[in-house]
């Protein structure tokens, strides 16, 4: 029997260790494990690396886990924003470390992760400052740099509606980073709206399959 | 130099004549946002949005907003008939993988072999952020700029070399200023059409990189 | 106005160019877009290369193009079959070049040609025949083999609904290699079962959308 | 050897065993299909196809064969509520990305170090062809392979090292044959269970590599 429902917020983040690597899910406040990551918050982990596309805004989610230094670095694409204050004070403080990737490439590179692949060569940053120190190549004509799979411990996704066996669909462009980022980790955590019987959902529009998810928690909207 | 500049919507307008029916366009944030707002009603666009958005359509109406349903710049918009969510991975194949026809970008400065920096300054106080600028650069088709000709202090933004830190090298085709259009050729920029009561003296005169004028120069029609 | 529906069969495949690389979706009998590439052999395009899973059975689609001699060389990742009797016969005469890939690594080359990488390090088939020739590196533990993007000219897809943008959707395991090799080729050619009006079908259920499909045509089931 | 041989329908349902209730499995074509036909009804386990199907059903009854529904051997298969479609590219992210908890594979041989030869031998009138075997013995967190003892002419499928072209080295972790339950370890195979009437000597005799046999060894139940 496979049932990868929890009755609580506790129960999908439980054991999350400290030095973890996590994925956030969300772009600006679309599609944002706000729940979940407020639980992470209360679970206590530590030392914390966090890949997600910003970081964070105002003093919710990923800026309440860097305001409550629990978060060692950050590994994003777009870390300003004019809430972005905590993330702020702290990277001007030194205390907070930032690696910067191109969108598409921090994508990418979870996916090589959750694919099984050693690496992909990008013609993304190629020519930039971003491509310092890593291995760069003409291919097809054009400069490409070495990009590395980006692997987690923990995703914390949002989705709008799961079965049992934790599959997945999404609301509009709330999707974003969920489906790659929930199969990069070793454990997925998903909240989404609403809990369907299995065979609820259309076998031809499942967006994120089962076997990408450990944990499924229901969020009242 | 006491032309008047074009306004920012004129110069959208300008670009928006570029823009063919039925091509898939990537808009950035800021400036370029304006091109969708006067694209004429006889084009049908497919505008394509980083966050997993292909088919967004105008913004919702006051009290429709869905704050889910988002663009790059975190603005909320609509779905067209015909349009598809996708996931970010995916949206990023479409833009780095070629099938983007035309992505319209701002910048900070372009340079004459066409280099592009528009994702970091040289200034040190504010943590740096690229977003999907990289991708759009060097994934779509065409790369279209819009940009003031100049900094708000007056210095040139088109330049022999950037001195900012690179997006990405060669890779724009065009620019479009609120002085002039021009195009990046192997020679350097040429100067299609310029602002009306611009000179060429003028605009070279607040341009770091040197022009050349095409043989057919005209005034920038923005209508 | 976009409008990539094609009224016969003909217009679809037209201006394919001898020496082409032409991508045939499908996995044995199911997805396989018969019709289209019957039509490519009426069309008359030689000197082919095909990437397909299998190489044809019996008399029909790929087999035919192959007996008619219109194929100078085949990648796929199992040639073999109980019908394979065009491919075999050519093979043995040496009159038709076979490149073997693993199947995952085959789907996961068209896939970096279409979202514009320069190639990726896989582990599958590192330690084997397959990878002679080829760079290997040890990434995360491992051995890794290059493989580089296999992008194409055309790509002949079986779906089963479109709209006049070119959105498909797919029947069951018919998906198979169809989105991946949408997005690889210069120019997509899919046959549906029907036509749909636009909006009709889900945004959120787009398997894939338009922006990577250039000719849709209709064919009564 | 002439103590009978395990049917395959017995090593069936001796991997049956072995496979944890809530698994997610790929069965390779041959041998390793018998397993979902004697899995117990007290499991319930996701069946991936490679082609794209995960949460695979038993087989339709005649005449309700879905032509485009079928499984990497090309049979038709059903569907289960809860299961859903994917492209090939996701179905093979899927095996190598190390989520397919199981792949129970077929094998012409395997090397005490855990090689695998399961898709070519040195027959040169045939074509080469490979499917998805390289990326099931990659990508699976438990490989198991299912095979005869030896070949159809006697000869040993067990080897110190794999004289037919690998599939993959060192990713075999169970065998499973007609004569007897192996598991590969640092020191080569260890022969864990015996068919009944098998000795030691008489298992060793028709093995290429040299066994080890568990303090523990056991007669294979296959039920």
């Amino acid at each position: 029997m496979i049932d990868k429902r929890v009755a609580t917020l506790a129960d999908a983040v439980a054991g999350v260790a400290d030095g973890s690597t996590v994925l956030v899910g969300g772009f600006g406040n679309s599609g944002v494990p706000v729940e979940l990551v407020h639980a992470l918050l209360e679970q206590g982990a530590g030392d914390l690396t966090v890949v997600t596309n910003n970081a964070g805004s105002g003093e919710s989610d990923v800026a309440a886990l860097i305001r409550e230094r629990r978060v060692r670095k950050i590994i994003c694409s777009y870390p300003r924003s004019a809430g972005s204050v905590w993330f702020e004070k702290f990277w001007r403080a030194g205390e907070i470390e930032l690696e910067l990737v191109p969108q598409g490439t921090l994508s990418e590179r979870m996916r090589a992760a959750g694919a099984g692949l050693g690496g992909f060569f990008t013609p993304t940053g190629a020519d930039s400052l971003l491509a310092e120190g890593k291995e760069v190549r003409v291919l097809d004509g054009r400069r490409q740099v070495f990009e590395r799979p980006l692997p987690a411990d923990v995703a914390l996704v949002k989705a709008d509606r799961a079965d049992r066996w934790g599959n997945l669909v999404y609301r509009t462009a709330a999707r974003n980073f969920g489906p790659t980022m929930a199969t990069a980790a070793a454990l997925t955590v998903v909240q989404v709206r609403e809990f369907v019987e299995l065979g609820a959902l259309d076998p031809e529009a499942v967006v994120t399959p089962g076997i990408f998810v450990d944990r499924v928690v229901q969020v009242a909207p | 130099m006491t032309a008047p500049r074009l306004s920012a919507v004129d110069v959208a307008r300008r670009v928006a004549r570029d823009i063919p029916d039925g091509s898939y366009v990537n808009l950035g944030i800021g400036l370029p946002t304006l091109v969708a707002d006067v694209v004429g009603p006889d084009k049908e666009i497919v505008y394509h949005s980083e966050n997993g958005v292909l088919g967004m359509g105008p913004a919702p109406a006051p009290g429709e907003e869905d704050p889910e349903l988002i663009n790059a710049g975190k603005q909320p918009v609509t779905l067209l008939p015909g349009g598809a969510f996708c996931h970010h991975t995916d949206a990023f194949v479409m833009m780095r993988g070629g099938h983007i026809d035309v992505s319209v970008l701002g910048a900070f400065q372009v340079a004459e072999n066409g280099d592009l920096a528009n994702w970091a300054t040289d200034e040190a106080a504010l943590p740096p952020a690229v977003g999907g600028a990289m991708d759009l650069a060097v994934g779509a088709r065409q790369v279209l700029v819009v940009t003031t000709h100049t900094t708000r202090d007056g210095r040139p933004k088109l330049l022999p070399r950037c001195t900012y830190p690179l997006t990405a090298a060669a890779v724009v085709d065009r620019v479009y200023t609120d002085l002039a259009v021009l195009d990046v050729s192997p020679g350097g920029f040429v100067v299609r059409e310029v602002a009306p009561g611009v000179t060429p003296e003028a605009l070279q005169a607040v341009t770091g990189a040197r022009l050349t004028f095409a043989p057919d120069l005209t005034v920038v029609r923005p209508d």
